[in-house]
């Protein structure tokens, strides 16, 4: 194995071992830390920021970026509430048809008009969220789950954890082979690569990014279906700042903003970094809301710092 | 071979680049204008002095932004802590008032260099990707205002309001200083060895380098730059209020700069500024957004409006590919 | 069985073009060019520099739509809407600057949309690493396929994208200065490619600024000039001397006259030969790094021009970067003028007199945003105004003497330099470091994909710039420009000097040689 | 760091300001017992209690209502208080009170983000037969069994008082304009119907001309409010839905040149600069919502932990500031 495979190992798998030692210095810190019940709150809530973050991945890795996704996760809950009362599939295919097509709308203008994903997305996240607000009445109106099915697809599970983690898992699973191992995955990293060569070499490349915007949109309402059905309330005022927190869980996860490589495990150990930090600062009990900030903040920096020697270090021995 | 290049001149028109910019520029600025059109229309009282001072008044910490943040896209990267440095500003302004309103908005700008030399230096030096680094900022910065001032701070200072309120010649003094910002940036890009340096990072790093550029001098600059104006806001808006809130001032400006900037016709891709086009940029949100206001618009229509009119505007502006 | 079918193929032209026609904002870059392409031959296209070539491939190849005229593609009319569709019709092209994706993996760039399936239709990696492996031996490839290209030398990157489009199922095969990289031990394998192709019924269209070479494998020639069609038929009816007549669109003795000349053959060896009394402009002490480098001493004195020699990956490039501090080292030590150069700063070395013209232009020359102007002045701004604010009229002053010297052929100055032809932006970047005047400049392949007429100025130029007493380490893959520049030869292979040619030892055949024995050894 | 030395205000006295149950109507209502809710008793001074905030404390609100909770439980003796601040993102919250939870809390303080969504947590919280009490904001389960019981006050109720006092100083009829809180937020909703209903119910002749979110921040406060009063000059009134809107409104009529009681300004809150905003002639009148729910709160837990009955609701009676009571009540202001 030569230097460029280990340093590609380490900048993907970086994340992994900052989040192994952080566990490690939580449990030996917090008694109450390394408890199943912690780590099931922990999991559990991280599982929806996670189906976020492989949509996010697939995109970023494609050279673009999704600004909509937070908007989108709270459209996706409020239209599963709304479409519970008619039944659990209603519940699950209102928010993926409607977070579908935005993100189609979205992937179509990026690819045809050459606009920058940022400006296109940011634009979503604005319109969807004036969409949400517009079918809840100014946000005024949840809409309760009905469909008891639906619900348990959000609170029930097995082994103390709930069934959203068990698909998250399945998805990542799905979403790594799609990525390594299928032409659409290789289609991705070139494009993200180095778009003109790609369409040199045949790559379809519209095709291809419209594909990549359609699959952040399903994911991201998917996960707002399943964080309704979690909540059995379409609540309105979430999602605020989640794009920013999926990006950094991406980012932390060893993918390049600038495309054309990284991987999904990264993106996973990303989401679950960001979970562990504020469980910890819960741990300590006592700060201030102010200095929670701060020392999330330290700690990301920390974290994308330590990730980043990791990967350098390796570069040049 | 001189005969061979006037045969080639003769073949091909020569363009100059102001024509090019112009046919960039040209979406911004109809947008502007459709704009003002329609609320000379249909917006009662619009046509008021007042209103336009209210405007240009409003616009200004964004403005300001824009102006740093257009620098930072240029060596394609970006700045997601100047709400926040604006928040830490507003912050160090009240704590050192007590000196008098100068010293204290001294404090509050190198406040703001530093920060902003924190992302620089995590993005030049460390490598760091800039979103990454300065959303760190993002919300550490936010935090640390918060601990220094933890909730809102009337003051009475007669200096500060004076610059928050005061005007020379009818136009407010911020604006003032606004336009004045707007002009040096404008010339440091046009003018500058150092301009010229941070578009050439943005356009190519390694060949930057490679030509003997301080590539990490300029980067850290920037960010440097950035912090700066947008502590500069910070003070403004503060001055203005006649009040230090660090828990909401500057919330989410950071995507009105960018977007500013890109409507302006600036790539997210770096490589190129273009600073009068961003100022523009800038007053079309804030005309935009007064638009929806004064027609008393829900939040829900406001906010969808909003994302068609970008679209349109950066649709407009957008370079197009031969083909 | 592939050969037979074609065989009985008539002679009908397989990809033809009537009448093409192609404007970009400010050139007419094609104007009205026909052009007809054969099974079974292999035909050269050759021009000046921005005289048009890779516009016409491009529109062959469906990445441009002409503005006039019509393609027929195996008789029938055919319009290309992207390359996909031309590759899928049997089109496959090089494109002059190496297009792949330099972040993926060798194997994966090679193979990418035809990558062998295992179950379910997954791509099966150990399969594709095999074969790529497989398919890169072939092409004298040894390397790590895991590996991403960038990793590689321009050389053998250009080698991964001949090995593609050459293992796609083709009937045309494209190639746009294949070899401005190229060794001529590469070189060899790609004329036995071309062949090959050829003897199957396929039809090869071959871009080279090295004439030698199209007499080497070319049956038919294209001239372009200025975009229009100056001369079609078979090479064997033009010597040499006429198709220069004809690329230049100047008459036979002119250019016997002066058009030809390379570098000033008469050296009074004496005053450049270097007698180790003068102190080195620049000398290099035992660069190491690992994998590349290992104890390479390098001096050059004014005055000096200094070859490097060796095959691809041999490490020449590293050497150069590693001069000018490009890249960082393990071991070693840099002199300007007897002064030790603080290591791992470009700054500092270009400040000490110290400048290189990279190899790789897409990657590490041309600043595509920016304008020609602002690229030439790049390197020199400092110089080129007072108290950081810089002086339009100095820049414009610098920008004209070197647009006119080099022959620079853009709409104006502010054209944007992406839209200029390869060769002109290879002389772009000439100029942007003849701007700032250095004491030692090294030279990493400057002549690559620039044409005869403008190459022999360069070679002048170089010569000139070493009368004026400045040093010069060439780098250069064509043989007969190293041998013909240079005053002395450091034979290079795997990162090590494995020989040194002076005075009249300075020969092709030493050379080669001399990496032979070595090679033997 | 040397600051600006603060105004003059007269220092809190004693028990000024502190919270006192509407009578009679304030428990009124079934109530509950611990052998209703079916727990098992516990010594409050040595049990782990966990609080959750939902916003930053930044605002006085917020600031009041935790330092009230602190102070409450160090008086009690409470050693083991954990606080987590959800920071204004509702499933952060979540997670915060399941990871008191996991943290083997066996009482819990919740200020709700918003009055949906608490399923995941009262299943958890159920099954470990953790009493939940809820102060400011109302969540929508079953008292005495989601939840053990809510203390606060009745946004509705403060937007039809703060209408009754916008109709007062406009004598029935005039041009209203509304700052709306944050959007999708309960508060807001609740303090726009109240409002809106009673004007409609009580003054027919009053418009509501324009509602325009201030996202309860003072300088979006202050920038709706200049466009508004740039556009729409004739407006006579100002209905903010809470004080640092109103302020903001304050500081933009200042800058447009108004005096004192040109526009009735109404708000709700009563913190400290609103009241002195009153006693400036400012601000008409401040509905008061109270955030100091220490003592309550752990009243009514000891009450329930001693089995005696508990109401199901207790809804604290807000006063208002006005003219005639601002200056004597700055003490009391938060
Ligand atoms: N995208 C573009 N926009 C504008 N002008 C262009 C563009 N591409 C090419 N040109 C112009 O068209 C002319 C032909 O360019 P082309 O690249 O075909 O030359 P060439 O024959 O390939 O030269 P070389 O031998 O240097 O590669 C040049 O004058 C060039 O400046
Ligand atoms: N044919 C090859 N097979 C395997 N690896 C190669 C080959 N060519 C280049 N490389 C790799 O690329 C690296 C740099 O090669 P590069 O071609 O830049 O060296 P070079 O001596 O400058 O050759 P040239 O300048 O002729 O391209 C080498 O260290 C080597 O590892
Ligand atoms: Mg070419
Ligand atoms: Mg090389």
């Amino acid at each position: 194995m030569n230097r460029e495979q280990v340093s590609r190992l380490i900048q993907q798998h970086g994340a992994v071992m900052v989040l192994a030692l952080l566990v490690v210095v939580g449990s030996l810190a917090f008694d109450s830390f390394a408890t199943a019940g912690n780590a099931a709150s922990v999991v559990v809530s991280s599982s929806f920021l996670a189906i976020i973050a492989i949509g996010m991945t697939f995109v970023i890795i494609s050279g673009g970026i999704d600004l909509s996704v937070g908007s989108l996760f709270v459209l996706g809950g409020v239209l599963a509430a709304y479409g519970s009362q008619y039944g659990l599939l209603v519940a699950l295919l209102l928010p993926l048809a409607v977070c579908g097509v935005v993100g189609l709308l979205q992937g179509l203008v990026i690819a045809r008009t050459g606009m920058a994903p940022f400006i296109v997305t940011l634009a979503g996240l604005l319109g969807v969220r004036g969409l949400m607000l517009a079918i809840s009445d100014e946000g005024a109106t949840t809409y309760l789950v009905e469909d008891p099915a639906f619900a348990a697809l959000g609170q029930g599970g097995i082994l103390g954890l709930t069934w959203p983690v068990y698909i998250t898992a399945l998805l990542a699973l799905l979403a790594m082979v799609l990525l390594q191992r299928t032409g659409f995955g290789q289609n991705v990293y070139a494009i993200g690569g180095n778009e003109q060569a790609a369409a040199l070499m045949g790559v379809p490349v519209a095709r291809t990014k419209v594909y990549v915007y359609v699959m952040s949109g399903l994911l991201a309402g998917l996960a707002g279906a399943l964080n309704a059905a979690r909540l059995s309330s379409g609540v309105t005022i979430l999602g605020i700042g989640l794009e920013l927190d999926a990006i950094a869980a991406v980012v932390i996860g060893g993918t390049l903003l600038t495309g054309g490589a990284g991987g999904i495990t990264g993106s996973v150990a990303g989401v679950l970094l960001l979970g562990v930090i504020q469980s910890l600062i819960n741990q300590v009990g006592n700060l201030t809301s102010a200095f929670q900030q701060v020392v999330s903040g330290a700690f990301l920096a920390l974290v994308v710092v330590a990730q980043r020697l990791l990967s350098k270090a390796q570069r040049l021995t | 071979m001189a005969e061979l290049t006037s045969r080639g001149s003769a073949r091909v028109a020569v363009l100059k680049p102001q024509v090019y910019a112009w046919v960039q520029d040209y979406g911004v600025y109809a947008a502007v204008l459709v704009l003002l059109l329609f609320n000379v229309l249909f917006t009662p009282h619009f046509l008021d002095a007042s209103n336009f001072r209210t405007q240009l008044v409003q616009v200004t910490p964004v403005v300001i932004v824009s102006l740093g943040m257009a620098l930072v896209i240029g060596t394609q990267g970006i700045d997601l802590s100047v709400g926040s440095v604006m928040a830490l500003a507003a912050a160090l302004t009240v704590l050192y008032l007590g000196y008098g309103w100068l010293p204290a908005v001294l404090v509050a700008v190198i406040g703001g260099a530093v920060v902003g030399a924190a992302g620089g230096a995590l993005v030049a030096y460390v490598g760091v990707q800039p979103i990454v680094a300065t959303l760190a900022l993002l919300v550490g910065i936010r935090g640390l205002a918060n601990v220094l001032v933890p909730q809102l701070v009337e003051f009475r200072n007669p200096g500060l309001i004076a610059l928050g309120s005061s005007s020379v010649a009818g136009i407010p003094v911020i604006v003032i200083i606004a336009a004045a910002l707007t002009v040096i940036v404008l010339f440091v890009v046009r003018r500058t060895t150092f301009g010229r340096q941070v578009v050439a990072i943005g356009g190519n790093r390694s060949a930057s380098e490679l030509s003997g550029l301080p590539v990490k001098r300029v980067l850290l600059t920037v960010y440097v730059i950035s912090g700066l104006l947008a502590a500069l806001a910070g003070v403004l808006a503060t001055a203005r209020l006649q009040a230090s809130d660090p828990t909401s001032l500057g919330l989410f400006i950071e995507l009105s700069a960018i977007t500013a900037v890109v409507v302006g016709g600036t790539p997210l891709t770096g490589g190129r500024i273009r600073v009068l086009s961003t100022v523009m940029g800038a007053l079309l949100m804030q005309l935009l957004s007064a638009t929806l206001i004064k027609h008393n618009l829900p939040q829900s229509w406001t906010q969808m409006v909003q994302a068609v009119i970008i679209l349109a505007a950066v649709y407009a502006t957008r370079k197009r590919g031969t083909r | 069985m592939r050969r037979t079918d074609l065989a009985e193929q008539t002679d009908e032209p397989v990809l033809e073009a009537r009448g093409i026609s192609k404007r970009f904002p400010g050139v007419l870059a094609l104007d009205g060019v026909s052009l007809a392409l054969r099974p079974g031959e292999v035909h050269a296209l050759v021009g000046e520099n921005g005289a048009g070539k890779s516009t016409l491939i491009k529109v062959f190849t469906g990445v441009y739509r002409p503005d006039e005229g019509r393609l027929l593609y195996k008789g029938e009319p055919a319009s290309f809407g992207t390359p996909m569709e031309a590759q899928r019709a049997g089109i496959s092209t090089i494109y002059q600057e190496v297009n792949l994706v330099p972040m993926m993996s060798v194997a994966r760039n090679l193979l990418l949309g035809r990558e062998p399936r295992g179950r379910f239709g997954v791509i099966d990696t150990a399969a594709m690493y095999e074969e790529a492996e497989r398919v890169l031996a072939g092409y004298g490839v040894e390397t790590d396929v895991r590996r991403p290209l960038r990793t590689l030398g321009v050389g053998a990157q250009q080698m991964v994208a001949l090995a593609r489009a050459v293992s796609v199922d083709a009937r045309v095969v494209i190639m746009d200065e294949p070899t401005s990289s190229l060794e001529p031990r590469e070189v060899e394998t790609l004329f036995g490619v071309i062949r090959r192709l050829r003897d199957s019924g396929i039809a090869v269209m071959y871009v080279s600024h090295r004439l030698d070479e199209l007499y080497a494998v070319c049956d038919q020639v294209t001239v372009l000039r200025d975009g229009r069609l100056a001369h079609t038929g078979p090479l064997a009816e033009l010597d040499r001397l006429k198709l220069i007549s004809l690329m230049l669109g100047r008459d036979l003795d002119e250019v016997r006259s002066g058009g030809m000349t390379r570098f000033s053959r008469d050296r009074s060896s004496e005053n450049r030969q270097g007698d180790g009394t003068r102190t080195p402009v620049v000398e290099a002490r035992g660069l190491t790094r690992k994998h590349v480098l290992d104890g390479v001493n390098v001096s050059v004195e004014p005055g000096e021009v200094v070859g490097l020699g060796g095959l691809l990956g041999a490490g020449r490039t590293e050497t150069a970067k590693a001069i000018v501090g490009a890249l960082p080292l393990d071991g070693g030590q840099v002199l300007v003028a007897g002064m030790p150069l603080r290591g791992g700063s470009t700054a500092a070395a270009i400040k000490a007199g110290v400048s290189l013209l990279p190899e790789d232009r897409k990657a590490e020359g041309i600043i595509p945003t920016l304008s020609v102007r602002e690229n030439i002045a790049l390197a020199a701004l400092p110089s080129l105004g007072r108290a950081g604010v810089v002086s339009e009229a100095k820049i414009d002053r610098v920008v004209e003497i070197f647009m006119r010297r080099l022959r620079i052929k853009a709409a104006s100055p502010h054209q944007l330099v992406s839209e200029l032809s390869g060769g002109n932006q290879q002389k772009v970047l000439l100029a942007r470091w003849l701007a700032v005047r250095p004491k030692a400049l090294l030279l990493d392949e400057p002549t690559r994909g620039i044409d005869v007429g403008a190459k022999a100025e360069v070679q002048a130029l170089i010569d000139e710039l070493a009368q004026e007493g400045l040093g010069v380490l060439l780098i250069s893959s064509d043989l007969e420009e190293l041998v013909e520049g240079a005053d002395r030869i450091l034979v290079l292979r795997e990162g090590a000097v494995v020989g040194e040619l002076s005075g009249d030892e300075v020969t092709e055949e030493k050379i080669m040689a001399t990496i032979a024995e070595q090679s033997d050894g | 760091a040397k600051a600006e030395e603060p105004q003059s205000a007269p220092a809190p006295t004693g028990t000024a300001g502190r919270q006192v149950v509407q009578s009679p109507t304030g428990t009124a209502g079934p109530t509950c017992t611990l052998e209703q809710f079916g727990g098992t008793t516990f010594d409050l001074k040595t049990a782990t209690v966990g609080f959750s905030q939902s916003e930053k404390e930044a605002n006085p609100f917020r600031i009041a209502e935790t330092k009230s909770i602190k102070d409450e439980a160090a008086k009690l003796g409470i050693t083991h208080l954990k606080v987590t601040n959800a920071q204004s993102q509702f499933s952060k919250q979540i997670t915060d009170v399941q990871q008191l939870i996991a943290q083997g809390v066996q009482l819990l303080v919740i200020a709700p983000l918003n009055s949906d969504g608490w399923e995941p947590v009262l299943q958890q919280a159920a099954a470990k037969k953790i009493p939940i009490i809820t102060v400011d904001r109302k969540i929508n389960a079953k008292p005495c069994s989601d939840y053990l019981t809510f203390i606060g006050s009745d946004f509705y109720e403060q937007g039809k008082r703060a209408a009754d006092r916008m109709i007062e100083a406009l004598g029935g009829k005039g041009k209203v304009a509304i700052l709306l809180g944050a959007p999708g937020n309960n508060v807001t909703t609740e303090r726009t119907n109240g409002f809106k209903d009673r004007v409609k119910e009580k003054a027919p002749d009053i418009t509501i001309a324009f509602e325009q979110t201030g996202e309860f921040a003072r300088e979006k406060g202050q920038q709706v409010t200049e466009q508004l009063i740039q556009s729409n000059p004739d407006i006579n009134g100002i209905y903010a839905e809470n004080d640092e809107m109103a302020l903001g409104a304050v500081t933009a009529l200042k800058g447009a040149g108004k005096e004192p009681g040109d526009i009735k300004i109404v708000s709700v809150d009563g913190t400290r600069s609103a009241v002195q905003a009153i006693a400036d002639g400012w601000l008409h009148a401040v509905i008061e919502s109270n955030p100091r729910f220490g003592p309550l709160a752990f009243e009514t837990a000891q009450k329930f932990l001693d089995g005696e009955p508990i109401p199901d609701k207790v809804i604290i009676s807000d006063r208002d500031y006005d003219t005639t009571n601002a200056k004597d009540s700055l003490g009391e202001a938060y």
